[in-house]
Parts: C-alpha cells; structure tokens; sequence
C-alpha cells in the first residue's frame, strides 16, 4: 500500500460533550478500556499497509501528541514516511459542522505536495469499526470513479448526530445526494462513514480550485459538484458505531461487552494499536463478583463490578459496587461505594459510602479531577 | 576503539542458562525468556531494575536458544535501554580467526567480551544474571563497594541455616569482608548466600579473568574458579548485605511458588511499585473480557484474556482464553494457553500456546493443593480427550508432563 | 540527573527575520550547515543526562514537530520521561518581549505537577553554545540559591536585542537589578543566557502566586520580587553565540568557519544531536576550489565554494561561484550563477548565469521556495 | 506457535562469512559490517534492497565477529524494519538440548532456522547474502517467479567469458529453464553468473534443507549441493535476468574498484537514486569542514570530516580528518581514520580509527596508480615516522599491511 497515504482529521467536536470533552479533543476521548477514539482510525490505515498519514491537529492537539508521540506503536516512527503533525486552522470552525474543513488541508498542502503516492484516504476520528482498506482501494479503482465514499447502511437514531450525512445512491452505486440526516428518524438509510478516498493529484486540483473558499468543506465541494462527478461508494459489512454525544459513547461503550462485537473489534487479524503502558496485571480479590466487564490491566479490583468498562490503574475496593458503569483511569472507588450508570472521567476519587446512580441511556458524567 | 564515553559502569548480564531443572518449561526456550507473573518474562526483573539504577550500558551474553530472547529484547526499547553512547547489546558466542567458542563457564563469557568492556573502559562492572526475580538499587550497591575502596562486593542474603547448602555460601568478619567462600557447602559455617550479583572494579575483573583462562584445569566459573582465586591472592572481597525478596526461580516447584506468592493480600514482592516500576516488552492486547457466567477469585490477570468460566488463586498471563464450564484452581497459565469448554485444570502450569481441549482434565485435584504434585504442560502442546485416554489413537499430538516425583512422564507420538 | 527536568520555551519571535522566520519559529531556523536553534537548547539538557523535557511550542508547530518527531535522536522516545510537547499560548504574546511566559507554563502545569523530580531548567531556544548542566545544577546546590541565572560575560552590540537582559551582580554572585540592555552599547556586561534553574516546587509555588497574572512573564515576577529571593548566578566559560535578526544568524554562521568555534561547539564530548536524514556523502567534482566551507552531505559540489555554509542535498553546478553564503537544503545553483554576502533559504532555484551579491554585514535573503 | 500474521514472504539475509580474502579488512568485524562508499557498512544494500521490495521481515543470519554488526543493525530501525508483525530479527548460532552446533554451510544455516521461518509460514522465502553491492527490486523477482510457477528461481548476470570460471555458472533453456548448474567450471558453457540471490517455494526449500542436512557428505551448501540435487530432482529452477550493477566485493582488489567506481562522472551504481534510497545507520556527525588552504578533487566524502590537506580521487568516511600538508591520493580512507600533517597516503585503504602519522608516507606512489600495488592498514592501527622506518624501536604498535602480491606483511610486537 506505498501508493496510498491518510489523513485523519482530527479538527472537529462533539456537539454534546457533558464534560467528556472539556479538556481533549474528540480524537483523544478514551474507550474501550484502553483505547482513544482516533486508535481506530489510525489503526485501519497502518493495517491496511499505509505508512504515511497526516493527522490534523485541533486547537488543543497536546492531548492528542501525549498518546500517539512518535507513533512508535503504530510503526509510524519511520525513516521514510511515517506520522505527519498537520496543525488545523483554529479560528471559527466551531460555528459550522465542518469535518473536513478546506483550510486544514490548505495550511498544510506541502504534505500532499511532497508525497508520491496516487491516492488519499482520508478519514474522519469519531467512528468505531475495523476494516482493511486494501479491499477499498481495489473497488475504486475497478469501479474507475473520482472518489469513493463509505456508508454504513443502518437505521437513524431519534437523537441524531447534526454532522451526520446521508448517500443517496442509485443503482449503480453512485451517489446522487448528499444529504443532512436530520429529521429522518427512523428510516434506514446510507450512512456516510467519514472515509473516503480519491487521488492525491485530484485532491490537489480541487484546493487549487476553490483558493480562496477557505471556510468550505470539502463535502461542501463535492454537494455543489455532483452532477459533474463520479462518485461512488463501499458497503461498511461489519460493526460501525457512531460516537457523537454522551449516550451514544456510553452506548458504543457498552456494546463492547457482546461477544460478537468485542471478537469483530478486538480479536480478528487486524489488532487495535494503542499506546503501550507498562502496568502490571490486573488483581482480583477473593470477591467473586465480577461479571461482563472490560477490565484493562494495573487494576486492583474486589468490589462488585459487572456490566461496566474499567480502564488501567484502576482500584474498586471491598464492597464497592461498580454496575453498567465506564471508569476511566486511575479511578479509585472506595470502600463501599455504589456506581450505577455512571461515566468516571479520569483521577477521580469515589469517596467511602457514596451513592451515585444515573438513569439507564443517560448516565451521569464524573468530569476529570486533576491527578493527586 | 575506544568510546568517546568512558562508562563509570556497565552491566553484564548472564541469559545464557537453560535452566535445565524447570524440564519443558525451558524446552524451546531460554530460562530469562520464561514467563513470570502474568505480564512479564524473567530477564525484565534484572533489566527493570538495571534501569531504575540509571545503567544506560547493558551486555546480555546469550548461549541456549536465543531466538525467542533475542526478539523479545530487541535493543531495548521496551526498557529504555536504546542510547546510543552504550545502550543494550546481546552478546552471543562468536566464530573468530581461530574458529568458534561457546561460553565455557560465566567467567569466560565475560572473558569472551573483554573486548567489548574495554570499548567502554569502565570503572566498574556489574555481573548480574537474567534469571531472578526482585527489585534492587544496584546504585545503593555501588556506592558500598566505593566506600569500601573493594575490589568485589557480593550481595548477600540471610538464608534458612537448613537451606544454605543449597547456594553459594559466604563467611565474613565483623567488617563485611569476605573470609571465606564455599559453593554448596554440606556443613555450612554461615547462612550469607551469594546472590550472584557481583560489582567488580574493573581492572582487577580483567586480570582475574585472564589469569582463570590461563588455568587448563578451571571450569571458568565465578562461585567455583574466580570468586576463591581472588580470596587466595588476598583480594578485598566484601559483602553486601540485600533486604529485600529475591527468589531464583531454577526449579519448578520455585517457579510456581513465586508465581503463587504474587496472589498474596500482601506478597513479599510488589509487582506494583511505581518508583522501581518493572518494565516489560508486550504486545498490544485488548482490556481483559469477563463474561457474564465467569467467575474469578484472587487471580492476576493479564491483557487479551478472555475469561467465561472459573478460575481461583491462579495466574493467568497475557492472550489467555477460559471457555464456558473451565475451572482453572491452583494454577498458572502461560501466554496465549487456552483452556477449552468445560475443561478442569488443577495446579498445573501450561505452556504457551499450549491447548487444553474441551472436557480434559489436567492435574491432581484428589489431594489438597498443597500435597498434590505440580503438572506442567508444554507450551504449544495440544491435549484431547482422546490423546489423554487413549493416548494410542492420535498420532500428530506432543505433550510432557512433569511431576513432583522428578519423573518425566513423556508423552510424545512423532511430529 | 533524573532528578531535573527541562522546559525549552520556543514560543517567541526573532524580531528582525526579514523572510528567515516567515513560515517558521525561530526555534526551527536551520543553522550550521544539518541543524536547527533548538537543537543547542535540546541537545545541551539531553547530554547533561536530562530525559524529561518539555517544549513550550509557538502556533506555528509544525515545523518543530516534523523536526523533533519522536525525539528518537534524542534518546527522547522513552518509556518514562522523553519528550513532551507543551502547546503555548497564542494570543497576544507578540506585543510583548515575553520569552518565558507565565501562561504557557500555567497551561501545561500538569507536565510539572506529575514529574518528580526536585529541579527544573528553563532555556530559551535562540543562543548556540555547548554546555554540561551537571556543574550548574552542583553550583546551584551548593549556592543554595532560589534560583539561578546563567549569564556570558560579553561586550554589547551597537544593534541590540531588544528583548536581551543584563544583570548587575553583587560581590556574592548575586544578582542584584534585571535591566533591559537597549542603550548600553559598547559596554561589558553580563548578559542573561535565557537559561535559568530552580525548584520544581519552588516554580508551582510562583504559579500558584500569580494564577490571574498570566500576561507576566517569568522574569518580571523576579524583578519585582529581586529583594526576597537569593537568585543566584553562574558564568558561561566557552563560546557564546546570540542570534536575534538576520544580521547575527549571518555572523553566527560564519564563525562556525573558525576552527575555535567548531571545536567547541562540534568536536566535544558532547555532540549536538539533530534529526537524521539518509543522504549519500559529499561529491566533490574535479575543480579544486572549495575551501573555508561547512559542508553537508548529499551536496555535488563542482563549482567554486568559498566561506560558506551549505546544507544538505545542494547542487552546486560547475562554473557557479559561492562566496560567504549560507546555502539551505536543496538548493541548486546552476553553471555560471555568482553569489556573495547571499542567504539561500530552502528549495530555491538559482538559475544559470544569475548574479546576487549582499552587502558584507548586512547579506540578502533569498526566500523559501516551494519543493518542487 | 505461528504468527498470526502469513507473510507471503520474508527474506533470510546470510551475514556470518568472514570475507577472508579481504584480509585485515575483516579482521575484526564480519564482512557486511564493513564500510563502504563513504557512509554505508556492505549490508545497507541487501537490507536497503529488503524495504524498498516491501519485505518486512528479514531474518539475519551472524556467525563470525558479529558484535559490530549486531550493534549496526540493532531491531532494523535504520532501515525502518523494527516492525511487530515481521521486523528484523538477528540469528546467531545456538547452544540447543543437544549442545551447540556453528552453522555448516549457507543450507546448514537456513536448516537450523527452520523453526523461524514456519512462525510465519510464507509462501516464499528469499535468500540474500550481506555482502554485495546492488540496487535491486526483489518484487520484480518474486512476480517473475510467481508467473513461471517456479519451485527456485536464481537471479543471475551476464559476465565476461573470460571470468566466468570464477563464478557459480548457470546454463538454461530458451524459455530460462535451469539445466545445469556448475561452480566455478574451468571450462563454463555459460557466461550466466549465479548472484547468489534465491527465491524458494517455501515448501519446496524445507523438504530440500531436511533431505540435504541428512546426507552426511553433504557441504550443506546452496550452491554445491542443494542446487544440484534441486536440478536432479526435475524440480522447476529458473533464471531471472538482473540488468544493473551487481559487485560481490570478495577481495581488496574488487572492494577497492568498486569504491572508486562511485567517484566516476557517470558511476554504474547510483547511491544518489532517490526513488530506492540506500539507508544506514549514522551516527549524527556535524557537516563536513573544509579549510582555507585544503584542496579536494574529484572526492567522496562523508560527514564529520575535516580536511585541512589534500584529497584527490578518493573515498574518504564520516570522521576522517586529514591534517594540513597531509596528501591523499586515490585512496580510501575508513570511518575515524586519521591523517596527521605532511602524511602522504596513497593508494592505501586506511582502517576505521586507524592513524597515520606526521610525515609518514604510505604506499607505492613510484608507480602509477594503474601499476601500483593497494597498501591495506588494518584498523585502530598507530603508525609513526619510527614506526614505519625503524620496526623495531616501537614496541606498542601494530598494523599489517597486505600487498597486492598476495602476501601478508605483518608488522606486529605485542599488544
């Protein structure tokens, strides 16, 4: 795959943060136990072989750097290629729903300049899914289009994602429309997943195109060229989860304790490639009771815990009780106290006896605490 | 060559061994390669702690299969021991003009690399092997064998008077220094055990080494050859006295009891002490998964494991599966070791890789688990029900058991 | 020397850069023929055996980024410790001659909340010299002095820095009056290296001080409180080099020509570290004619070099005359082109028979190109 | 135990040979340890070949002196071949259950390795050595291989009748088939030289390595003995037709032609090519630095030098310094080699941290550079005015100088 180079954008929020990302961007929310948003992403492309990827940065990009450093755990540290820091643009872009805003590519087009691979892929951050993009690659260039875009075919939520886009296809797969998916509860739709691929020579053409249309988008720019274009378009076959509130987070977080999602995400040939910490094993005490959670490692856990994700470093203490809960990391939950649908941020300490409970699909956050 | 660095002390670390007492468990595989604890492999404990002793120049002299410790090591990295003034460098047996030399004894692998030391030119030398497990500030050490102006210090243990004639013991005077030195004395007349842990200044190291070499009758080994050659030329050897746990785990039953130790409410040794924390080189694995049915009781954990059913007082590593109805009590499971459905494992340990399939059964559980005897399984084994009833019918199985008799009960039908 | 940490601020401006600073900080201006500023500041604390250090980054990262990576050449890219990119505040700064702002330290506070360790040392990034910390940080000790200032021992300039600092020093080494050293030309004078170290604690405790000052900077806050705090000070022994306008970067490069200076800064103990390019070694051509030159690899050189500096992959066509220049990477001069007194920024194309001469003093810039 | 990850294929690069034909340039180090063109060690090629062919793992087989390469190569970062699934990977020989056994022959060395390639299980196994120097596209190779369905394809280049008694000769048929193969014939049939680069059906190498390791008369050789049995066996051999530049640097003579091939106006062998970059592993080295009254024509010259004298024709390492008045004629000088003032060297290949004197004069310059004879100073060598005029006044030097008569001579009083 030396002929295909990334971009993961990482320069947009989320809209309905609560708390979860006050202090980082979207790309470097934790999940999964020991994961961060933006390690999948990356972890589809260095899988799939690309070697170079350009990570645009937002505003507040030192949480972002303090995990992918050199990118050593992704391979990226390299010689030839490698993980490119592309600082985005920083004023104003929160007005408008950008994703892929013009002028973060703009501001670092000697990136796309000084690479010789044919294509790009870029990508957005927000998404959970594993896939290999050799096959895509292989589509789009069989199928001969300008530009390939990958939907997830699925139902819409009642409380939807207002970035979210929707493909109108027709039945060659093109897409004819690209549309707002608000208001259209409900229905079964094209999904667009926030990946798409296309030449680099091509997408140099188009910022050279619209030199002075900064503030576009470059989806923008696809909607207002469609009849001109080819636009085609990959099925997304496995688990795709959407992040983009604090329920959906709690959601996607809880559906890594099926089975089958946890064997599609975590336990096929293509690893998730995260940060490496060196923790000790996790402790269990003499308790017993721990059932249908994630549990990362450096924890010491002999409370009750069960149905909850529990990151690295954690301590549940004898008669805490821990129940569909995610507990980020370095918590320590004391001795009798009980969590119910509840979000720990990192740091925190969960006092002897206290009692907090959320409600089932809305739990409550816990916002970072400064670490003692 | 020299380099522009002058070192006031590098580290030598012997990861030769097969450590040919732990029987399959060190089949493939080079003792400080062995996993311990869960996460981690011997040589980290003695790497970790070079680290957290502010050692950036480390010789790890290899000999019995390598290939596993060698990958693992790589140059480093894993304990930030890759810097370019001196950093991490194995050190395997060589051919040179006259041929080729295996390592004869531990004084002769250092002998073999004197070449190497002498690029650094150090003060001091720090001999270590890579096949304990505990936490020690080597710099505590050498700021003792300075003071004492020593030509050698040893560290030392107390060890139980019925147990000393099983090391390296040590008699000193009222000053720490060395009178005597006997390996494996049947009467001993001390219970300070030699630690193998050795700072040496350099220059005296260099001429004891060659000097040893030059002796056809020597088996160029520190404890048996160097250590009483010294004492005789009236050198100042002295002692170090160490507090702390150490454990050298040569034999299967010390492996398993150190392991077991870990599982304490307070063992003796803290795998989690963050101010000498114990580095390792892992895989990127995904949180532990605990299924609904599961059920854990004072077990260590490690990273990737998949658990549904039943394990107690055990320790689990890395990559680890428990299927539905397996009850692991008593146990450690080496990496990647997958327990199959409904499967009973009973105070054994079970090799990399290795497969215990659906319904088997593995260990003594008839007796208590302090008197029933420890089974081992060999890693990359793959064990049915038929190859364990009928062991005639299945013909591409391989698997060893070892037992407390000291017997090896082979069970091996081709490749 | 695990016990101190460092802090790199690269967050202020050259003054004076007529084109050299436009698309870059200051702290990423190529210097001596394969390096960058902050090489110096970085590889001074990494060779004095410092492994945690912070860089306090300007808006324009991204050339510090691609620079330092990983911080593999370094020996940053470490399991505990390394490399931690510190982003500084954006806003306003350039009104002031802040070098070591409050609010970029206060922004990054956890960096210093989590370490350990019982000292730090804060450098600025815009004077060249080689220096071992360890004597500095014993002299501190054993001074037991609040903080101490690094000073040369050096003759004013008639074009002076404005944001240079003087001290004035009692029989005790004890400074005594910060003064700015507009005004002072000709005068001997002890000249503030932009180098300083204290406690860790001690720096928190003036955070903490100062939380809604966060326009002062780290030098006023001594000023005003010179009377209650022992500052102490220590004299840089070897070679000195300030560069703060286009004037002394061209000064400053053309000592490195002096064998004193190379010793000095190059053929120590302790070698400058950079990042490390695979380029071929140096062809020279049949002319005979280079000679009083620093010179990178991956040059042809078959024209005629004289007193210059050039960096990595020059082309110097034969016929073509090179005199007291500084080259940057890949250019090419082509046959026949004369320059003199000339800075060559990156990439440029100097076309055949072209002829470009600077004053001597005052040499002409030549501005970054576009790669081809 | 397998890697989860099948590679369709990996490479084995064969890096234990002594190179003794290269004298006292080998004497310490393993041939593709040794510096050429300025910067590079010999095995930059092979591996710089590895990655820009996309191969991500690589294992690197070491058996004589291997220290420096070790240290050289370290995980393959350099060459951006430190990879979790694959990566770089050093084999020394090992000590096994059965005691250690040194590598026989080139087979015998993948024999013994067996185990390493089955953990990934490629589909192909390229076979290198570290000890040429080319820019090749070994991806080319393996579709040609893939398209003849081929059970060994064998690169091979034309070379002048007249030498191709000292190679490996390979006759094929019209469609390239391998008919024959003969080594070294005195009366070749063929001017298709063997390169020594080899790609295997990984299935077909494995039961070959296994039938030749059992026959006892066996060399354990590629080129003599597997080969032919291969060709016996009716299996599927084809050549593939290399068209660049392709040097085995095997002697002083061919290793000192080809540097100097790399001064030409139009060299054969491009090290500038950017599209397949030569990487090594540098150290970091300020830029050259050239003085008022120094003169340089026609030169190579790497980074940290200082020149102050004269260099001419030459390939001169990173680190040289060649002092004022010194003279440096069509001559290589190796990493950190020194050349005091008023020194004349010419053509000499003067060893890594060698020095030469003041005012010593070494090689024939009464000849032309044609005629003349290459003078070899062996590395870390110290050679003084005294030194070279009165042998025996010095008693702390040593060097060995290797003319091109084929004999040693050896300067040498003690250490």
């Amino acid at each position: 795959m030396g002929k295909i180079i990334g971009i993961i954008s990482c320069n947009y929020l989320m809209k309905n943060p609560e708390g979860l990302t006050r202090d980082r961007p979207l790309a470097a929310l934790p999940f999964g136990g020991r994961y961060r948003l933006l390690d999948f992403a990356l972890s589809n492309m260095v899988n799939s072989g690309i070697r170079t990827v350009g990570m645009v940065t937002p505003y507040h990009y030192r949480p972002i750097l303090d995990h992918i450093g050199a990118g050593k755990e992704w391979y990226l540290d390299r010689k030839t290629g490698g993980l490119f820091i592309l600082p985005g643009a920083t004023h104003g872009i929160y007005f408008k729903n950008n994703k892929f805003a013009l002028r973060d590519i703009t501001k670092n087009i000697e990136f796309l300049e000084k690479e010789k691979a044919e294509y790009v892929i870029i990508s957005g951050c927000s998404n959970i899914f594993n896939i290999d993009y050799t096959n895509v690659l292989r589509n789009h260039e069989e199928t001969k289009v300008d530009i390939t875009l990958l939907y997830k075919e699925l139902i819409l939520n009642a409380d939807e994602d207002p970035q979210g886009v929707i493909l109108e296809i027709d039945a060659y797969g093109r897409v004819q429309k690209l549309e707002s998916n608000q208001g259209k509860e409900g229905q079964g739709t094209k999904y667009f997943a926030d990946v798409f691929i296309l030449k680099r020579t091509f997408l140099l053409d188009i910022i050279k195109g619209h030199q002075n249309m900064e503030n576009l988008d470059l989806l923008d720019i696809l909607r207002e060229n469609i009849s001109q274009l080819k636009i085609g378009t990959y099925s997304i076959a496995g688990y795709f989860g959407r992040i983009y509130s604090k329920q959906t987070y709690f959601q996607r977080s809880m559906e890594l304790l099926q089975p089958s999602v946890q064997n599609e995400l975590f336990l096929g040939e293509h690893r998730v490639l995260t940060r490496i910490k060196d923790n000790p094993p996790t402790k269990y005490g003499p308790s017993n009771v721990i059932r249908d959670s994630l549990v990362s490692s450096g924890c010491i856990i002999k409370g009750c815990v069960s149905g909850s994700i529990i990151f690295r470093g954690v301590v549940v203490e004898a008669e805490a009780s821990i129940t569909n809960c995610i507990v980020l990391q370095k918590c320590v939950i004391k001795k009798g106290a009980m969590l119910e649908n509840v979000i720990v941020d990192k740091y925190n300490i969960i006092n002897p006896g206290t009692v907090i409970k959320g409600q089932e699909g809305d739990p409550l956050v816990i916002k970072k605490s400064r670490m003692v | 060559m020299k380099s522009i660095y002058k070192k006031e002390w590098i580290a030598m670390l012997l990861a030769g061994g097969q450590g040919s007492r732990l029987g399959c468990l060190t089949q493939d595989i080079a003792k400080p390669a062995l996993s311990f604890g869960g996460k981690y492999r011997i040589i980290d404990f003695s790497l970790s702690n070079c680290v957290n002793s502010n050692i950036d120049t480390v010789g790890v002299l290899t000999q019995y299969k390598p290939s596993l410790l060698n990958s693992y090591i790589g140059i480093g990295s894993a304990w930030d021991l890759d810097n370019a003034n001196g950093g991490l460098h194995v050190l395997p047996p060589f051919v040179g003009q006259e041929g080729g030399r295996w390592y004869k004894g531990t004084a002769n692998a250092i002998y073999e690399n004197i070449d190497f030391i002498n690029f650094y030119n150090p003060k001091y030398v720090l001999i270590i092997s890579g096949d304990h497990i505990y936490n020690m500030d080597y710099e505590a050490m050498l700021a003792y064998h300075k003071e004492k102006n020593a030509d050698l210090t040893i560290s030392v243990l107390e060890v139980p008077w019925e147990e000393a004639s099983r090391f390296g013991i040590i008699t000193a005077n009222g000053e720490d220094q060395i009178i005597k030195f006997m390996e494996k004395p049947v009467q001993p007349d001390s219970n300070l055990a030699s630690m193998g842990i050795y700072i040496f200044t350099w220059s005296v190291l260099r001429k004891a080494l060659i000097e040893d070499e030059g002796k056809s009758e020597s088996e160029n080994d520190f404890g048996k050859n160097v250590l009483p050659m010294l004492l005789a030329q009236g050198k100042k050897l002295f002692t170090y006295r160490f507090q702390g746990y150490w454990q050298d785990v040569g034999t299967i039953e010390s492996y398993y009891e150190s392991n077991m130790e870990l599982l304490k409410e307070q063992p003796c040794f803290d795998i989690i002490d963050s101010n000498r924390p114990i580095f390792s080189n892992g895989e990127i694995l995904p949180p532990q998964y605990i299924r609904p049915k599961a059920r854990i009781n004072n077990c260590l954990v490690g990273n990737g494991c998949t658990i549904l059913g039943e394990i107690k007082n055990s320790v689990v590593a890395s990559g680890v599966y428990v299927g539905e109805g397996a009850k692991v009590e008593e146990s450690i499971l080496l990496p990647n070791a997958k327990i199959m459905n409904n499967a009973k494992v009973y105070k054994a340990i079970i090799g990399e890789y290795a497969k215990v399939g659906a319904n088997c059964s593995i260990g003594n559980s008839g007796k208590s688990a302090r008197q029933a005897e420890i089974t081992v399984i060999e890693g990359n084994s793959i064990l049915t029900e038929d190859s364990l009833n009928n062991e005639k019918k299945s013909c591409f199985l391989q698997f060893r058991c070892y037992l407390k008799d000291k017997k090896w009960r082979v069970k091996s039908w081709g490749k």
